[in-house]
């Protein structure tokens, strides 16, 4: 059973993938029931799974391969393990991909390209589950990038628009970045135990085989395995991606780039925790904070609907990765499950919202109106009851009330980072969570109170406005009763009593002693002391974020537009994403130009390089390298080449085609040669 | 003393019938009409009488006539490849447009051709002094004469005149030097001359000044730098047929001279180095001489070739840096370099002289020798355009034809033998060729005609003599073993 | 010296022949008219038949050496009957033997 | 193993099939186009079938290499034989011919690419006569190459490939193609005097005693030249570590690395792709450039292990410039072609820095890469021909929104693009993969900044699909027609190879895990 | 002194001093008469080298033959326009050097020479042992000899007579 169900649950996407990228268009309703179908199967196989792992096999991790490949002696060989951490995943997995599944089936509609749309989110699913599944840190890699090829084709899924591509191609290479140190990760750890199963891995740190045998480049390889999870989870610095893959369409946002995929930096860095030293972890620990402040701080200032969702997700992911790097290994992962719902639930709601302001848009003939622009609601509230109802769910999960899943997760964690502080002095760790979890809060509210309370924008267009479909409102409501906490555990105010603090269990750490970090136990006991305290704290902050917003807002005490005057800079460095972007293209495209002036004497062509924005300045080298192929290779042996016909030339001048100058020349070569050689 | 005389004239038949098979001609001349070529196959039907009885004397190591002649594989391989090279030549004449308008001279034409013939084989046979000047003279005026023979064209007579005033001034060098070697050995054929020479002498600058004045006339011969200047004028004045004798027959002869000539008088028997070359005899460089000499060969010969438009001036060029080539395998001389050589220069035999043909061919259709007139000729002839360009492909020595082989084994000898540079110099230069010969496939094939795209009509006797050309040089490149196997056994010379 | 000079032996008989060569070498490579260069070629050959001659004098060559001078003066006169037939020709084709005239070939 | 039709051994056939087949085309009347284009198919189709069955029956475990025992479909027949003569012994060339697991992917290949080639050939008008009959000698020189075993028959089909080569891009190529024709065989022609040097130099300094007769015999046969024990005393390249050993590699080396082409020896081939028409360039990129590894990992690697060993390092500094280097000129093109000629430069880079990890490994993902890069580069520069026949346009920025006109196309080229990019789960992945695992236990800086080579390429190459398939369709673009039946043909097989060696490489690894890991023994035993 | 020494200085002078008249001299005919008397000297210094044969052949082959083929061509080639009989010099400043050198090297090179001398005697006759040669020893070069000259008889004749055929054009190849 451990080994076909699993592989069922991972074949059944693929199946419809190949399905529908063949047959697709024939199929009655392009094959939509097929994938839809197909997922909800996946789920119910993935419950079953869950729940038999969970009451019969708590404790067991559960693996299976198969040979792959044999190089010289070495065989790799490829499988999949389950473990609680891998079933929990499989379930948030199926679970969010098959609500999407079936909102897509409202919200897609009138796509021109419907069933290569679910045909996609099938090919996604799969290297998902791939990645959930596998044992082996290589196959994990192979599926890592299946899930941003799948990624870069729905970003990219409107191609005709030049944004969408350019999104696509912006998360595929920034992704790409993180995932060259990841790859350099693994083959250091294939150069060090000749395998790349987790389990055989972790067996020879062990047993005190290093890297190189060295303890830094134990501590590299984990850094450099996290870099795979930065690029994924889009944490600084190379978050800027996210935002952007927003061009996508809004289910995929919920499915991809809320709930699952970027979650997959997070399940990345679980899996491999126990080979983490705490100096790796350390740097895990302020890379998430440092990116969950840097999100929070842009999401206050952000006027469209799914930008604000998707700083917040990345905020919400560096949480995770914070959590995870103080060793609140389980309120991470926790955080990544509650999350999962109460996101995905957050971008249907939006897409929801846009789809029916698009509709009201469509009918009016509108184009310049933005859809997605909450300037241009307010006042939804009693048009989409639903989604009012169900959003409102969703934002007091995130901000962290009680009664949530969020204030679950929240609360451990931010005890988390209290608890690390007292052990070890950083302070700035629970500074950070604690702020954020003001702004989240703050946020939220404000996107809430825009989008839906308050004066209408334009009264003719939000009173036509209608609530979506039941396709589209039942999985909202089905994530909404999955943000409450009762599914986590039945205490409110403490997951630790849960069965999910019972299944996840911090693993041990299996590095050399000096550089553990602190172990379960004493921070377990650390968490405990600075419990109450922490969750006190955090119920006052969440709620005084929303207080403010209240008071923005909808009663309107404060300006928002003094506030931002007042806030100056850093209002303006928010609304700007802290220039990340313009950051990026400054020094690359000035880089380039610096490059091009020079050069330009030489070659005009290269300007044409500086069309593409982004990441360029790759091609001010590419210039500079295609010159040295014009100009001086080829010129080396263009040279020799006239140098041979000028000396042809000169040497048939001296056939003068008089006898006797010939004559001369003989002569005197015998003389030269006598000199020569006597 | 006059049963050696007659026991030598039993040993003497090809040159016998060669001789006789003039007077024929001369008498043939007389009696048949003119306008036709019956001389030429009179001469033809010599030719291969002359090679039958060749083949009788196979095996045979001997000196007849007092020393004079050496009757051994080697001139015997030489004599061969000289009398095939020959018929190709009378074929070539036979259909050859320039000579039409002189065809009441075409008597004389053959008869000089059999001239010409006697003074090679002589010449590649001789082991006397006198007899190689006599025989090295009897060659050289027929081919003054015949360099000359299309006289009322301007270019023809004035390389006429400038082949003899150059010959005779080379030859009269020659000479000079020969009489400093017998006067310093006192000896006048080439074995006594090694005799005295192994015997040891401390004259050697007065022997380093006559080996250097007889390279003057022999280097003139094989036209190898510095003493090719005459090659291009000439080549590009003459008839196309004799300039492709010149290229071929005359300059084989010419080596086969020198190879004698020197492995015999000069060369230390006794002496072999590790490296399987001969050693000189002490105090004379007469190997690095010409080692020098054949790299000045091949990067003059290449060079110069890259700026030619006349397609013989051309392949006068590229047969100065063949001479280069072939003359590496000289500087070597041993078992290795000597078959070298005879590989090579049996092989250059037929891909020169086709190269020769097809130029004939084209002028004789198009009127012009200009490569850049050979735009398109390509299409409108394929064999023709296929053939030349094998022909060329095979000159640069690329594998599968014949060159290629030709090359590897000179190159193989020089290797083997230790003289790098030399090697080194030769594969730079033959990359040089490349572009001149492939300039000629390159406006065959890449462009389209100027003149007319009308195809050339070509009749089949010569289509059939252009495959009896091709097959060998591609055949060579694909199994040589045979002419291997000939060139080794032939590598005997008389007294060595 | 002067007990060398007044017993003329092989090297006097060779001193002369190199002066004629040299003579000879003077006339062709810097007379213009063929028939002087010819003239000059003649130098040459005879002056290599002084060396053969003196040789089979001197040393104990013998007769062999007046043996080639005599075939060398056949030579010669063989050389010399072609060459001014070429030369005849010549003149018909250019109205002109002056070699620095003729060079239509050439590069 | 021993397969002969006919008696005549099976290798045979493979190289000679397209000869057979270029003599009938030679036959045909100029005016029967069908007929010439079905003979080359026939042939080509046939040596298909031929790799087919040596698929089925090659041994996976005998090793090759250097054992002449453990070679498969060995034919040896004495070719040139001279007999003793003095001071030089005999004489001996061989046909000598046989696959070991080094070879029998390249022949696979071959076989594969050729008839694919000559799908693509089919729409070729001018000259179908003479492009037919070039193109089959061209594919016996390639097959000659890879079976054959003996240094002289090897250089011998090597150079044979040069003038067909020379006349396919000059007489049917683009605009320049004049210029870029010289420059391949330019170029080549270059290395093929310095391998022709060396040869003869190792010739001279290898004679085995023949057990029969007990001569000491001078012989072009590979095998013997790997022995040590067979160097003459006091032979130009006896000995270990010698400086005349050092520039013979040295020479042989610039001759395969004109092939390969590793910067800077590669300008050649940016001019060649762009001027050839698509079928010679799949078979260049597809083919001829594997001729360049191979020839390193059949010559260079065991007849000079100490020299190898004594300039690995900057064969891998080479091969790490290649492959960054490569990829940056890939990304300053706007011209496709040429883009996808630069990245065949990147990847080849790949390939050698593979072979220099000189662990299996590295071997085995340098020979994996050499023929996932022949199929990959085969499918991209298939797919700029079906743009170049519909649009007569190569340009980059000449393009777009290709993806709502030609959808199915453009699923087949993504499919080849992201396979040229190292997506997992595609070829190019597996190969690329094993080569820097190797590569990084040897050399870890050089791999690290080698491996920033693939971000470049991710970039490149998503452009071009941006540029080229997203975006809106220009006006004058609007009606071009889906893929063709032949097309189809063409594209598909290469597209299955690609997916199902992603997915499963072992089929191809095991044919070669044997002879790799034997070579890298033998080298690190230094010989 | 005796008298072959002086006979020797005088006809080398002689020699010399004609050959130099010869190539110094402006006028053609001049050095064609300059050349005669050279080449009689030359044969006088045959006859006192005991060459008597030798010296009887120069007289009638070079004076008696050569000599007048080049007075014969002096005139053929002056004939129809007005012709200067003067030749002009080319290369002088080369062949000066050239020929200075080489003289100079000769000469060096015979008086550093160690010839092997062995006095001969003076031989009583020449002429039968001459023959007794060419009818032995050297029969080959002897009828060779004979087929050069043929040869050269019908290459001059080919050169030198002009064609009949009024068919030719003068047609030259570029």
């Amino acid at each position: 059973m451990f080994t076909q169900i699993p592989l069922t649950i991972l074949l059944l996407p693929l199946l419809g993938f190949i399905l529908l990228i063949f047959f697709g268009k024939k199929l009655p309703r392009q094959g939509d029931w097929l994938a839809s179908g197909l997922m909800l199967l996946a789920l119910i196989f993935s419950l079953v799974l869950l729940i038999t792992k969970l009451t019969s096999y708590p404790g067991e991790t559960i693996s299976t391969s198969f040979e792959w490949a044999v190089v010289g002696e070495q065989t790799i060989s490829f499988g999949i393990m389950i473990d609680n951490l891998a079933a929990i995943m499989l379930v948030v997995v199926t679970l969010v991909s098959t609500l999407v599944h079936y909102f897509s089936m409202g919200y897609m509609k009138e796509d021109v390209r419907y069933s290569r749309y679910f045909a996609y989110l099938g090919f996604f699913s799969f290297s998902m589950l791939g990645i959930v599944l596998t044992n082996n840190i290589l196959l994990m890699y192979i599926f890592w990038e299946l899930v941003g090829v799948s990624s870069y084709l729905l970003i990219g899924h409107w191609y005709e628009k030049k944004s969408a591509s350019n999104a696509a191609n912006k998360a595929f290479i920034v992704n790409r970045i993180g995932d060259f140190g990841m790859f350099i990760g693994i083959m250091i750890l294939f150069f060090s135990f000749s395998t790349f199963a987790f389990e055989s891995i972790f067996d020879s740190i062990a047993a005190g085989q290093l890297p190189f045998g060295s303890t830094g480049w134990l501590t590299a390889a984990g850094v450099l395995i996290f870099c795979g999870a930065i690029g994924k989870s889009a944490q600084f610095p190379l978050h800027v991606w996210l935002p952007d893959a927003m061009e996508g369409p809004t289910p995929v946002s919920a499915l991809i780039h809320a709930a699952t995929m970027v979650a997959a930096g997070v399940y990345l860095v679980a899996r491999v925790f126990p080979m983490l030293t705490a100096d790796a972890l350390l740097i895990i620990a302020y890379i998430g904070a440092i990116t969950a402040l840097i999100a929070a701080t842009i999401a206050i200032t952000q006027f469209d609907i799914k930008k604000v969702l998707a700083y917040s997700t990345i905020s919400q992911l560096g949480y995770m990765i914070m959590a995870l790097g103080v060793g609140a290994y389980t309120a991470g992962f926790m955080h990544l499950v509650t999350h999962a719902a109460f996101k995905a639930g957050l971008f249907l709601g939006a897409g929801s919202v846009i789809f029916a302001m698009h509709k009201v848009l469509h009918d009016m003939h509108d184009h310049h109106t933005d859809a997605q622009d909450i300037r241009n609601m307010g006042g939804l509230k009693s048009k989409m009851p639903v989604t009012y109802w169900t959003f409102l769910i969703f934002t007091l999960a995130i901000s962290g009330i009680p009664l949530t899943s969020g204030f679950l997760s929240k609360d451990e964690i931010l005890a988390g980072t209290l608890a690390f502080s007292t052990l070890n002095g950083h302070w700035l760790l629970p500074l950070i969570g604690f702020l954020v979890a003001g702004l989240t809060a703050f946020y939220m509210f404000r996107l809430l109170i825009l989008t839906f309370h308050g004066r209408p924008s334009d009264e003719k267009r939000i009173s036509a406005i209608q609530e979506s479909p039941y396709v589209m409102t039942i999985p909202l409501v089905v994530l909404a009763a999955l943000s409450l906490f009762v599914f986590y555990s039945f205490n409110p105010f403490g997951a630790s009593s849960g069965w999910f603090y019972a299944a996840m269990e911090r693993p041990l750490s299996i590095v050399p002693e000096m550089l553990q970090p602190a172990s379960g136990a004493v921070f377990y006991e650390a968490v405990s002391s600075v419990h109450t305290p922490a969750m006190i704290l955090s119920i006052l902050i969440a709620l005084g974020g929303i207080f403010i917003a209240l008071a923005v807002y909808h009663w309107k005490k404060i300006s928002a537009e003094d506030l931002s005057r007042k806030a100056g800079v850093l209002y303006s460095g928010s609304a700007n994403k802290w220039y990340f972007d313009d950051f990026y293209n400054k020094v690359f495209v000035g880089g380039l130009f610096l490059v091009n002036k020079s050069m330009k004497w030489f070659d005009d062509n290269i300007i044409d390089g500086i069309v593409n924005g982004s990441a360029v300045v790759t091609q001010g080298f590419s210039a500079i390298s295609g010159w040295i192929d014009d100009n001086i290779v080829d010129g080396l042996v263009n040279a020799t080449a006239t140098t041979a016909d000028r000396a042809g030339g000169l040497l048939s001048k001296i056939q003068t085609g008089k006898v006797q100058t010939y004559l001369v020349y003989i002569f005197f070569s015998v003389l030269v040669l006598f000199v020569l050689f006597i | 003393m006059v049963e050696q005389t007659l026991y030598s004239i039993t040993q003497f038949y090809p040159e016998i019938i060669v001789t006789v098979t003039l007077c024929v001609i001369i008498v043939a001349d007389l009696l048949t009409k003119k306008e036709s070529h019956t001389t030429g196959w009179i001469l033809l039907g010599g030719f291969v009488l002359a090679g039958f009885t060749l083949l009788l004397q196979v095996g045979r190591n001997e000196s007849v006539f007092f020393d004079m002649i050496a009757i051994d594989p080697f001139s015997l391989f030489f004599k061969l490849i000289l009398l095939l090279a020959g018929i190709f030549v009378i074929l070539f004449s036979v259909q050859s447009r320039e000579l039409d308008q002189y065809m009441n001279r075409i008597g004389e034409y053959y008869m000089l051709l059999a001239g010409m013939m006697l003074g090679m084989m002589l010449m590649v046979s001789s082991t006397n002094l006198l007899m190689l000047f006599l025989a090295f003279e009897l060659t050289s005026l027929s081919s003054y004469v015949l360099v000359g023979f299309t006289k009322h064209s301007k270019r023809s007579s004035e390389s006429s005149m400038k082949y003899i005033i150059y010959g005779a001034v080379s030859s009269g060098v020659m000479l000079y030097g020969f009489s400093l070697l017998i006067g310093t050995t006192g000896a006048v054929d080439i074995y006594g001359i090694n005799e005295a020479l192994a015997a040891g002498t401390d004259q050697t600058l007065i022997l380093n000044i006559s080996v250097l004045m007889i390279l003057v006339g022999m280097g003139f011969k094989i036209a190898v730098v510095p003493f090719h200047f005459w090659a291009p004028d000439i080549y590009e004045g003459a008839p196309i047929s004799i300039a492709a004798i010149l290229a071929v027959a005359s300059k084989i002869a010419a080596f086969g001279l020198l190879i004698r000539f020197f492995s015999i008088s000069f060369a230390d028997a006794g002496g072999i180095s590790a490296t399987g070359a001969w050693q000189g005899v002490e105090g004379i460089h007469w190997n690095l001489l010409l080692g020098v000499m054949a790299a000045l060969a091949m990067i003059v010969g290449n060079l110069t070739a890259l700026r030619q438009d006349n397609i013989k001036r051309m392949l006068a060029y590229s047969s100065i840096a063949h001479a280069g080539y072939i003359l590496m395998g000289v500087v070597i001389l041993a078992a290795e370099g000597l078959t070298s050589v005879m590989i090579y220069l049996f092989i250059y035999l037929f891909m020169n002289l086709g190269a020769f043909y097809v130029a004939m061919l084209f002028s004789n259709k198009i009127g012009s020798e200009s490569i850049e007139k050979y735009k398109g000729l390509g299409k409108r002839a394929p064999l023709q355009g296929v053939a030349l360009t094998i022909f060329l492909v095979s000159l640069t020595g690329i594998p599968p034809t014949g060159g290629f082989v030709a090359k590897l084994y000179i190159f193989g000898a020089a290797v083997s033998a230790g003289w790098i540079w030399l090697v080194v110099i030769a594969g730079i230069t033959t990359v040089i060729s490349l572009f001149y010969y492939i300039r000629v496939v390159r406006n065959m094939y890449f462009y389209g005609s100027e003149s007319g795209n009308d195809p050339l009509q070509f009749n089949v006797w010569s289509n059939v003599i252009l495959l009896a050309l091709l097959i060998p040089t591609l055949l060579l490149g694909i199994y040589f073993a045979p002419v291997l196997e000939f060139a080794r056994n032939s590598i005997h010379l008389f007294g060595m | 010296m002067i007990q060398w000079l007044a017993e003329p032996g092989l090297t006097h008989f060779l001193i002369v022949s190199a002066i004629l060569f040299s003579l000879g070498l003077m006339a062709i490579l810097s007379k213009r008219n063929v028939i002087m260069v010819l003239m000059g070629v003649e130098l040459i050959l005879n002056s290599a038949n002084i060396n053969m001659i003196a040789f089979s004098r001197f040393t104990d060559l013998g007769l062999d050496g007046q043996m080639i001078g005599l075939f060398v003066i056949i030579i010669a006169a063989a050389e010399a009957a072609v060459a001014l037939a070429i030369v005849l020709n010549i003149y018909n084709r250019f109205r002109s033997i002056n070699l620095d005239e003729i060079s239509l070939l050439k590069g | 193993m021993e397969f002969s039709i006919f008696g005549i051994g099976i290798l045979t056939w493979l190289v000679f099939v397209p000869i057979v087949g270029m003599i009938i085309i030679l036959m045909l009347p100029d005016k029967n186009r069908n007929a010439i284009r079905w003979t080359a198919a026939g042939a080509t189709g046939i040596q298909v079938i031929l790799a087919a069955v040596i698929f089925a029956i090659f041994d996976r475990s005998k090793l090759g290499i250097n054992d002449a025992e453990s070679f498969q479909f060995i034919e040896k027949y004495s070719w040139i034989t001279v007999e003793a003569v003095p001071w030089v012994g005999r004489i001996e060339i061989n046909y000598f011919l046989g696959l070991d697991g080094l070879s029998v992917l390249m022949v696979i290949l071959t076989s594969l690419i050729a008839l694919i080639g000559v799908i693509s050939s089919w729409n070729i008008q001018k000259m179908v006569k003479g492009y037919f009959a070039l193109y089959l000698l061209l594919v016996t020189g390639m097959m000659g190459v890879f079976v054959a075993l003996d240094f002289f028959l090897f250089f011998i089909f090597w150079e044979v490939m040069l003038l067909p080569m020379y006349f396919l891009i000059g007489l049917w190529g683009g605009p320049r193609r004049e210029y870029a024709a010289i420059k391949f065989f330019l170029y080549t022609f270059v290395g093929g005097i310095l391998m022709l040097l060396t040869m003869l130099a190792l010739y001279f300094s290898v004679a085995y005693t023949d057990p029969a007769t007990g001569q000491s015999v001078h012989t072009f046969n590979i095998l013997h030249m790997m022995n040590p024990a067979n160097y003459v005393e006091g032979g130009l390249l006896a000995g270990v570590d010698t400086t005349w050993r050092y520039v013979a590699w040295m020479a042989l080396f610039i001759n395969f690395a004109i092939k390969i082409p590793l910067f800077p020896f590669h300008t050649w081939l940016p001019d060649a792709h762009v001027e050839a028409p698509t079928p010679i360039s799949v078979i260049l990129a597809g083919i001829l450039l594997k001729l360049g590894t191979y020839g390193l990992l059949r010559i260079n690697f065991p007849i000079f292990p100490d020299a190898t060993i004594y300039f690995i390092y900057f064969m891998a500094v080479l091969a790490m410039i290649s492959i960054i280097y490569g990829a940056l000129c890939a990304m300053a093109q706007d011209d496709f072609k040429k883009l996808i000629a630069y990245s065949s430069i990147s990847h080849m880079g790949i390939v050698v820095l593979g072979i220099a990890a000189l662990n299996t490994q590295g071997m085995v993902g340098g020979v994996l890469q050499m023929f996932n890069h022949g199929i990959i580069t085969a499918v991209l520069f298939l797919a700029v021909g079906v743009l170049y026949d519909r649009t007569k346009k190569r340009g980059l920025y000449d393009f777009g929104g290709i993806a709502n006109q030609m959808p199915k196309y453009t699923g087949l080229a993504m499919i080849g693009m992201f396979a040229a990019l190292g997506l997992p789960g595609l070829n190019g992945f597996v190969s690329e993969l094993f080569s820097f695992l190797g590569a990084f236990e040897a050399y870890k800086w050089i791999t690290i900044i080698s491996v920033t080579g693939i971000i470049i390429t991710a970039a490149y190459i998503l452009w071009t699909i941006q540029r080229v398939f997203l975006g809106k369709t220009p006006e004058k673009m609007s009606d071009l027609s889906d893929l063709t039946l032949r097309e189809y043909l063409a594209f598909v097989p290469l597209i299955i190879l690609i997916v199902l060696l992603g997915v499963y490489p072992a089929p191809a690894i095991e044919l070669m895990n044997a002879s790799l890991s034997h070579l890298v023994e033998f080298m690190n035993s230094g010989g | 002194m005796e008298l072959t020494t002086i006979l020797f200085y005088f006809f080398s002078i002689a020699t010399i001093g004609a050959a130099a008249v010869m190539v110094f001299s402006k006028n053609i005919v001049h050095s064609a008469f300059a050349l005669m008397f050279s080449l009689i000297g030359v044969a006088s210094l045959y006859v006192l080298l005991y060459a008597d044969f030798i010296a009887a052949t120069q007289l009638l082959v070079y004076v008696g033959g050569i000599l007048i083929l080049i007075l014969f061509g002096v005139m053929l080639t002056t004939q129809g326009r007005s012709f200067d009989y003067k030749t002009i010099t080319v290369n002088l400043v080369p062949a000066s050097i050239l020929s200075l050198g080489v003289a100079a090297l000769l000469i060096f090179v015979f008086v550093k020479t160690d010839w092997m001398i062995s006095e001969v005697a003076e031989p009583d006759q020449t002429i039968y042992d001459l023959g007794m040669l060419l009818m032995g020893d050297y029969v080959l070069p002897f009828i060779i000899a004979g087929v050069l000259l043929l040869i050269a008889i019908i290459g001059a004749i080919l050169m030198a007579t002009r064609l009949s055929s009024q068919s030719i054009k003068n047609e030259n190849i570029e």
